[in-house]
């Protein structure tokens, strides 16, 4: 194992975490991630034993998870795994796909809501121009958000994760706490 | 005092507020206006041309007279309309558009010249001499032009945007919206309604009449507090709906903190882009004058915003008021004031069997001409030629309804004539599945608008195969209105039609004398409907009178396209949220706060923000930092984070053959472990960007590209893997931000770099120029190194995952003190590449060919890549500049991009122009300033001098013309 | 505006890249006779109608496919969406 | 009828009884020796030089609604020579130099007003490619000057200098651009070309051209034919589907360019400002409504509308460069139709059919345009020969590959 120490996205040495009101935001350092294109002929695997989700779906697994992010392509989720070589052992479960190492290119907020699902849609309905009401628990999608492409998961009824381009974690954290404050001076 | 019994104020509370330093009192609830007219107010403002005194005249946000510089300081907020300015304790209002005191306007001196200022007068003078147009003539037209004037402060408040969905957006909340959001909400679909008043109703809070012999008030209690309490209905009240866009999207306005003195935590407005499946819009009617002579003094109104202010305001403008009208809806006004014990000294109807319908003086007849300056003191009433002077201070004119069909026609979809009731109605061609329901569509009665608006919204809804039925309805009025149509009094004087753009019925008779017939002529010339209420208070009016000397029906004389928004948007919501650092996002590589810890100084390079250069102690000036890092560069070694470039990642069995169709040059025969230096072509044959391709495997690639073009350029690789040759197998992801890459470069860079590999042979043998590999550097962390070189240096370019890039970098610091280990930045970066004649963005600039650069040869013929058709056509192929080395011939001189290029002696022209510097430096190691640019026939030039010239700054330098590279031309260094 | 992705649905259009005219998918053989003239057609010469217009827009902040869009110019009315490859696989915009 | 201010009083006292229409509505005649199609600002110019400098009679010029009711009815009325490449730069200087004097030669207050306009520069290699600009501009005769941050401010006080995200570093002006009152522009061609006889013809759509062996003999219309020796189209919007009306593609797509007014304010912006990072530019008009702009939509478009996000964006450029005029009000939104041709640059040519000829690919950039392109028209109708300073913008340029690229994006037009 490197001696070197690794940074967070927003540049620190701990994940940032801050709750405002109903919502807290956890940064999600640990995440390992890495894409999956099937190649030409190549049948749909089902890598560490995920049922690799249809359009604008994500599918949970034991500590690991998969998104579809374009026709043939998954990106496939690994919790606290972000310091192995993901991309390595998913290749060995998805022989004949081009799988690459996406850990590091992005960055993972979790939000999560101690009052159901309404702050949560209403931190959507602030960000995003995705309807909340029918972005339900088991949906992915990528869309733009103050003019960065993101890709919103909705974890769960409560729960929401948005992953931006590692480069842009500031941006995006700063765009979530406005938001999220906001709706916290509103009573949400 | 004039105010009255009644009213949905709260008059348990008080609100003290100041207009134009006075202190007034008045009631939550009440407006701006209404709180004015309650203390007696009628004088509120001036007209734009001539400086007319001007009271209230409608009771909504068509309001053309009643603007007002709301609040103070960097709030300050010119041309609000006092109409549906909501009242709050402290609220600071001032007049605006006059120079003195409101009641005494020194600009009112062009009311006396009036006549020499009708219409079109200024495209006829003002054209000698000619410098005079800047110098005096427009400054003064602008001086007195304009209305409020803004604070010059930044807007101290925050804004929000947002997204809403729904099935149905009903646009008004009067009869109409809420029978439709009622019927709608009931049969489960998502509803939003939208209303612009603080306080649903519509005109239903504005009317005495009853809806199942209850106040109506009651009635919309009820259905909103129903609706309130549904989980699938959004209700926005104080929120404004201002265009209406293409596939159902409409943009909304909510004024979430305007009624409050400030918004503390909250934003104050919020923009939302509603996307709706159908929408109804209920939008009302907006009532139309009648012009006669002098019917612009404060006091003259719309007779139905006079009952709005009796009624709902308990506000009058007078004491002894008079309606004129041709309709019975100005019956009722006079009914309706007199209940609340308003004096009504006549009723003038313009309808010869116009009947009284209460206690009142009826004349048959037509009011033409009015007095009292500052306020109306009398109007003169004609009844079949016999004139007679009635007193009155207030007049409410009823001239019928206007259809409210702005949304309706924003899709340019117009409006249509409709001779029964005398309006224009949403015509074809609207917004697709908008639907028109109550006044809006011209069913104004009550009942009528109940029933429309229900109506439509089951029509909605059946679109999108929700079945609903229509909520029951309450009993309600259904009066006819009685309208027979009376454009304007003629006769002598002027006879306001726009009021605020003072545009008269003269005006347009002098239009139509001059041939400015066709409508869009007639608004131009007049300037008639381009004030802020967009001629809804003057359109129609004006159509008609044009009409009656055309002698073409209204249809055929025109109509106009309303544009959006639908009343005026403060430009800090529609730009809402971050407008300082956050405007746009800004990309950070892996380094960022160790460079700032080194006190790096930044520079912004397209999304990205870069380390520009480390300046240390001791050093005053840029240059120095930037020529020491070079320096230390070239010496020894030096580390730079070029992250930033974006990185492709290409895999699959068809990846070479793909590349070699994307790349000007062949990818297909670079063997695994090397990397080769890649040019793009656009389609059009011009260079566009390059980098480099690296073979990591057999079907696997990563490809660079440079920072500016790493979107334009990933977007191209998919359009030709999905839409040129789908049947290639490739998969393609972005790696930009996945790996921290650094450059190590210098003579020392090999020693530096076996510090850290794990195990791995670094020897020129085993690693040569153009070498890459995986390999794993401190203690078994995954990395990729490739020995390429953007500074001429002995060099390469390691990537490790980007959250450890920082910790590598520090690494490389710590190893390499003994080895002059130095942080470079973007400038450095700069000086090395144009030392060695690299190509960078102001050499790809789009508008330069792969030949222009020296590439010319890459361009391979022999494969069908992307732009190699294109590069061989006559003018590219014609074209003899070339890129060359400026060195000057004074070394003292200095060398500028952006100069133009010369021949010795040559006139500096266009014509002789011979080109252009592109980059330029300071160069420590020539020891002068030098810089690339591209050169007519600059390849048979060298050791030529020419002149670069900037005459801009008035700089004219002898260069002499030199090979490209100005180190190690052979590339030995390279590849040591 | 809003584009009815053949796989998302409706999605706000502001998530998408417009490039162009459909034909833009029968990119000629640059190794044939006669290729510059049939490049100086396909890279600059346009129907641009007035009415029912096959036009490619990329899902940029979305899952990166390229549609053609078929779209009136005229009322902006969409009037189907495929996914790009698919065209091009059955033989180009024709 | 001479307009002036005298005149204007003696008027004012008579009861403005004297005014006369400012042109006459004739009945087409049955042939012309030229016909302009379009009545827009170009189509007029080029009838007005044609009648007034080159001496020709018999034109009419054939407008499918009301004069002036194209892109010259419908812009933010700005004039300007500050071009980059020779193809471009000595055109529209050529046409500066003829807004000079054009109010004094036509005889009508078009208000042309030399307020300058600053494009704002935020990087290095943005002021290096100003510096290359501007003494290209000085290189053709035009006037620049480079201005650091302290002159810009000096300029304009009031822009975001100490909390933006691209901080501004400098400015590129020219003291003698500036606006001018669009419709009037119309007008003072129309009225001049009018009382030189030409027949300006309203509500006459042309529908199709009459071609005999590959030479134009007339042009089909909703007035019945009109037939003319030479015919010249400038139509712009409409150019692709009026030329294919004669059998010919263009290098042309038609976007839509969304351009906006706020409520009238008192004096607030000096002259024209551009915000190169932010998509937006602003001029404010005499009678008080900052005028501004930005980018087109970015899709093929004949509907005379824009959409929501192009507004957003704008505005945003707008708040970010003069955070300032956020409690200005947005007034109106409107649409015009740009002929975006594949380099961005105008073509002015004859075209495979004789006698037939083509104005048109203007971008958004025509209506500073429009003396020079005038002129140009007219002279190459006149003479059959391209006017020295537009002689570059041949329709076989893209064939060629002499195309007149000044932002270098290649051939997207919606990039341009």
């Amino acid at each position: 194992m490197t001696d070197l120490t690794p940074i967070t996205a927003l540049g620190a040495h701990a994940p940032a975490r801050h709750a405002f009101g109903a919502l807290t935001i956890t940064e999600n350092a640990g995440l390992a991630l890495a894409s999956l294109a099937l190649r030409r002929g190549a049948t749909q695997p089902a890598p560490l034993g995920l049922a690799l989700p249809g359009p604008g779906a994500w599918q949970a697994g034991q500590g690991v998870a998969a998104f579809w992010t374009g026709p043939g392509q998954w990106m496939i989720e690994a919790e606290d795994r972000a310091e192995s070589d993901f991309a390595a052992a998913l290749a060995a479960e998805a022989p004949g796909c081009s799988i690459t190492e996406q850990s590091d290119g992005w960055t993972a907020f979790e939000v999560v809501s101690d009052r159901g699902g309404a702050p949560i849609r209403a931190l959507m309905e602030k960000l995003v121009n995705i309807d909340a009401a029918a972005f339900g628990p088991g949906s992915a999608t990528r869309t733009g958000l103050h003019h960065m492409g993101v890709f919103l998961i909705r974890r769960g009824e409560d729960r929401l994760a948005v992953i931006g381009m590692r480069s842009l974690a500031g941006a995006l954290w700063h765009a979530l706490e406005e938001t999220a404050g906001r709706l916290k001076g509103e009573g949400a | 005092m004039t105010r009255l019994t009644g009213g949905l104020i709260d008059r348990a509370r008080n609100l003290r507020f100041t207009f134009d330093g006075r202190t007034y009192a008045g009631h939550p609830g009440d407006t701006l206006a209404s709180a004015l007219l309650a203390n007696g107010v009628r004088l509120m403002g001036r007209s734009f041309k001539y400086h007319r005194p001007r009271g209230v005249f409608s009771a909504g946000s068509e309001e053309p007279n009643a603007l007002v510089e709301l609040r103070s300081g960097a709030r300050k907020e010119p041309n609000s309309r006092a109409t549906v300015a909501e009242l709050y304790d402290g609220l600071e209002a001032a007049s605006q558009n006059h120079v003195g005191p409101l009641g005494f306007d020194l600009l009112a001196v062009n009311d006396l010249f009036s006549s020499f200022f009708a219409a079109g007068f200024y495209y006829k003078t003002f054209m000698w001499p000619r410098a005079f147009w800047e110098k005096l003539y427009e400054p003064a037209i602008r001086r007195a032009a304009g209305l409020g004037s803004l604070s010059m402060q930044p807007d101290p408040d925050a804004y929000d945007k947002g997204f809403l969905h729904c099935d149905l957006l009903v646009i008004g909340g009067g009869a109409a919206g809420l029978s439709a959001a009622l019927t709608a909400s009931r049969a489960g679909a998502r509803v939003i309604l939208a209303d612009e008043d603080f306080r649903l109703g519509g005109r239903l809070l504005a009317e005495s009449h009853l809806l199942d012999d209850a106040p109506a008030t009651e009635w919309v209690a009820q259905a909103e507090a129903e609706l309130a309490a549904l989980p699938n209905v959004r209700i926005l009240c104080r929120t404004t709906v201002i265009g209406a866009f293409d596939h159902g999207v409409y943009g909304a306005v909510e004024r979430v903190a305007d009624h409050l003195p400030e918004p503390g935590r909250q934003v104050r407005q919020t923009l939302w882009r509603i996307t709706a499946s159908r929408a109804v819009l209920a939008a009302g009617a907006i009532e139309r004058h009648i012009p006669f002579r002098n019917n612009d003094r404060p006091g003259i109104m719309l007779a139905g915003a006079m009952r709005a202010y009796a009624n709902r305001w308990a506000a009058s403008p007078a004491r002894r008021v008079a309606i004129f009208t041709n309709n019975d809806d100005g019956h009722r006004t006079a009914l309706d004031l007199a209940a609340k014990g308003i004096e009504v000294a006549a009723v003038i109807d313009s309808r010869s069997d116009a009947q009284a319908q209460g206690h009142y003086r009826l004349v048959h007849g037509m009011v033409c001409d009015a007095k009292g300056r500052l306020g109306l003191r009398g109007v003169q009433i004609d009844s079949d030629g016999r004139r007679e002077w009635l007193d009155c201070g207030a007049l409410g004119v009823a001239g019928g309804w206007n259809p409210n069909v702005h949304l309706a026609s924003h899709h340019r979809g117009r409006p249509v004539w409709d001779a029964a009731l005398q309006a224009f109605v949403p015509g074809e061609g609207g917004p697709c599945g908008l639907i028109a329901a109550g006044a809006a569509k011209g069913q104004g009665s009550t009942a009528a608008a109940l029933r429309s608006g229900a109506g439509a919204a089951v029509e909605a809804l059946a679109q999108l195969g929700i079945e609903a039925r229509s909520a029951e309805l309450p009993a309600a009025e259904d009066a006819p209105a009685g309208l027979r149509p009376l454009w304007h009094v003629p006769g002598k004087g002027r006879a306001w039609v726009d009021f605020q753009n003072d545009v008269t019925v003269k005006d347009i008779k002098l239009a139509h004398q001059e041939n400015m017939r066709p409508v869009e002529h007639l608004k131009r010339w007049t300037t008639l409907g381009m004030a802020t209420d967009q001629g809804k208070t003057a359109n129609v009016t004006a159509l008609a009178v044009m009409s009656e000397l055309t002698g073409k029906p209204i249809p055929e004389t025109g109509t106009t396209i309303f544009r959006p928004p639908y009343s005026g948007v403060s430009l800090s919501v529609l730009g809402g949220g971050d407008t300082g650092p956050h405007f746009r996002p800004r990309r950070l590589t892996p380094t960022h706060e160790w460079a700032r810890a080194q006190g790096a100084v930044f520079v912004e390079v397209g999304p990205w923000v870069r380390a520009q250069y480390f300046p240390r102690p001791g050093e005053t000036h840029w240059r120095q930092t930037v020529d020491r890092e070079v320096l230390a560069t070239r010496a020894g070694v030096g580390i730079c984070d070029v992250t930033t470039l974006g990185k492709v990642d290409v895999q699959g069995a068809d990846a070479g053959e793909f590349l070699d169709r994307i790349y000007a040059n062949a990818m297909k025969s670079l063997k695994v472990g090397m990397v080769r230096y890649g040019l793009m072509l656009r389609e059009d044959g011009m260079a566009w960007d390059d980098g480099t391709c690296a073979r990591l495997a057999e079907d696997h690639y990563v490809t660079t590209t440079t920072t500016a073009q790493a979107g334009p350029v990933y977007r191209q690789m998919e359009f030709a893997r999905q839409c040129l040759w789908p049947e290639l197998d490739v998969q393609l992801i972005s790696t930009t931000d996945a790996w921290a890459q650094i450059a190590v470069a210098g003579p020392n860079a090999r020693r530096l770099l076996e510090r850290i590999v794990d195990g791995f042979d670094l020897s020129n043998e085993a690693f040569p120029f153009m070498a890459c590999a995986g390999l794993m550097v401190c203690g078994g962390l995954r990395a990729r190194l490739f020995r390429i070189s953007f500074s001429g240096e002995l060099a390469y370019e390691i990537a490790v995952p980007a959250r450890y890039g920082q910790a590598l970098v520090e690494r490389l610091m710590e190893k390499g003190a003994d080895l002059g280990a130095t942080p470079y930045g973007t400038e450095a970066l700069g000086v090395m590449r144009i030392e060695k004649g690299h190509a960078a963005g102001n050499e790809l600039n789009g508008q330069t060919t792969a030949q222009m650069l020296g590439l010319g040869r890459m361009v391979s013929s022999k494969k069908d890549g992307i732009g190699a058709v294109m590069s061989r056509r006559e003018g590219l192929a014609a074209e003899t500049r070339v890129l060359v080395g400026l060195q000057p011939v004074d070394p003292a001189q200095p060398v500028l991009a952006g100069m133009h290029l010369f021949a010795e002696g040559a006139e500096h022209r266009t014509e002789t122009d011979q080109g252009w510097i592109t980059s330029a430096c300071h160069s420590p190691h020539v020891g002068s300033s030098i810089g690339l640019g591209f050169l007519a026939d600059g390849g048979t030039r060298m050791g030529e001098t020419v002149i670069a010239a900037n005459p801009l700054q008035g700089q004219k330098v002898a260069l002499r013309v030199v090979p490209p590279h100005f180190i190690d031309p052979e590339g030995g260094r390279l590849r040591d | 505006m809003l584009i009815p992705h053949p796989l998302l649905g409706l999605r706000d259009a502001q998530e998408f890249t417009y490039l162009g005219d459909a034909v833009l998918l029968n990119r000629p053989d640059g190794m044939a006779e006669g290729a510059e003239a049939a490049f100086a057609e396909y890279v600059y010469l346009r129907d641009n109608p007035a009415g029912v217009h096959r036009e490619l827009w990329f899902h940029e902040q979305g899952d990166r496919s390229w549609l053609v869009v078929t779209r009136d110019t005229t009322t902006h009315e969409i009037l189907g969406a495929e996914l790009a490859r698919d065209v091009k696989l059955k033989g180009g915009a024709a | 009828m001479h307009f002036s201010g005298l005149r204007v009083i003696r008027e004012a006292l008579t009861g403005h009884k004297g005014w006369k229409p400012l042109w006459r509505n004739p009945e087409p005649q049955p042939a012309y020796d030229y016909i302009i199609v379009g009545g827009g600002g170009h189509g007029l110019a080029t009838a007005y030089y044609l009648a007034k400098t080159f001496g020709r009679a018999r034109i009419a010029v054939l407008e499918k609604s009301w004069l002036g009711s194209g892109n010259i009815g419908r812009n933010t009325t700005i004039i300007r020579s500050n071009y980059l490449l020779p193809g471009n730069e000595p055109f529209y200087e050529f046409s500066m130099k003829l807004w000079e004097g054009l109010e004094q030669e036509f005889n009508f207050n078009a208000m042309v007003s030399q307020r300058g306009i600053l494009n704002l520069c935020h990087t290095d290699a943005q002021r290096d490619a100003f510096r290359r600009r501007g003494n290209a501009m000085l290189l053709a005769g035009a006037d620049a000057e480079l201005l650091d941050r302290e002159q810009v401010r000096a300029m304009a006080p009031f822009l975001n200098f100490d909390n933006a995200r691209f901080p501004i570093k400098g400015g590129l002006l020219q003291r003698r651009a500036g606006t001018a009152r669009h419709d009037g522009v119309a007008w003072g061609y129309a009225r001049g070309a009018d009382m030189r006889g030409v027949d300006l013809i309203q509500n006459c759509e042309v529908t199709g051209f009459r071609i005999d062996g590959g030479r134009i003999s007339g042009v089909e219309t909703t007035r019945g034919y009109i037939a003319a020796g030479t015919v010249g189209v400038a139509v712009a919007g409409s150019s692709s589907r009026v030329m294919a009306m004669a059998g010919m593609r263009l290098p042309i797509e038609s976007h839509v360019l969304q351009a906006f007014v706020s409520e009238g304010l008192k004096p607030t912006i000096p002259g024209v400002i551009t915000f190169g990072a932010g998509h937006f530019y602003v001029s404010q008009s005499d009678k008080g409504g900052l005028v501004f702009g930005g980018d087109i939509d970015g899709y093929n478009s004949y509907a005379q509308r824009g959409n929501l996000p192009v507004i957003e964006d704008v505005a945003e450029g707008g708040m970010a460069l003069m955070p300032m005029i956020g409690r200005a009000r947005l007034l109106r939104v409107w649409g015009g139709i740009m002929d975006m041709s594949m380099d961005g640059s105008p073509i002015i040519d004859r075209t495979p059919v004789e006698g037939l000829y083509l104005n048109a690919g203007w971008c958004y950039g025509g209506f500073k345009a429009t003396p020079a392109s005038g002129y140009a028209f007219a002279h190459l109708l006149a003479t059959g020969r391209p006017h020295e300073t537009a002689s570059a913008y041949r329709l076989d340029r893209f064939t060629r590959g002499y195309v007149i690229d000044e932002k270098g994006v290649g051939a997207q037009p919606n990039l341009h």
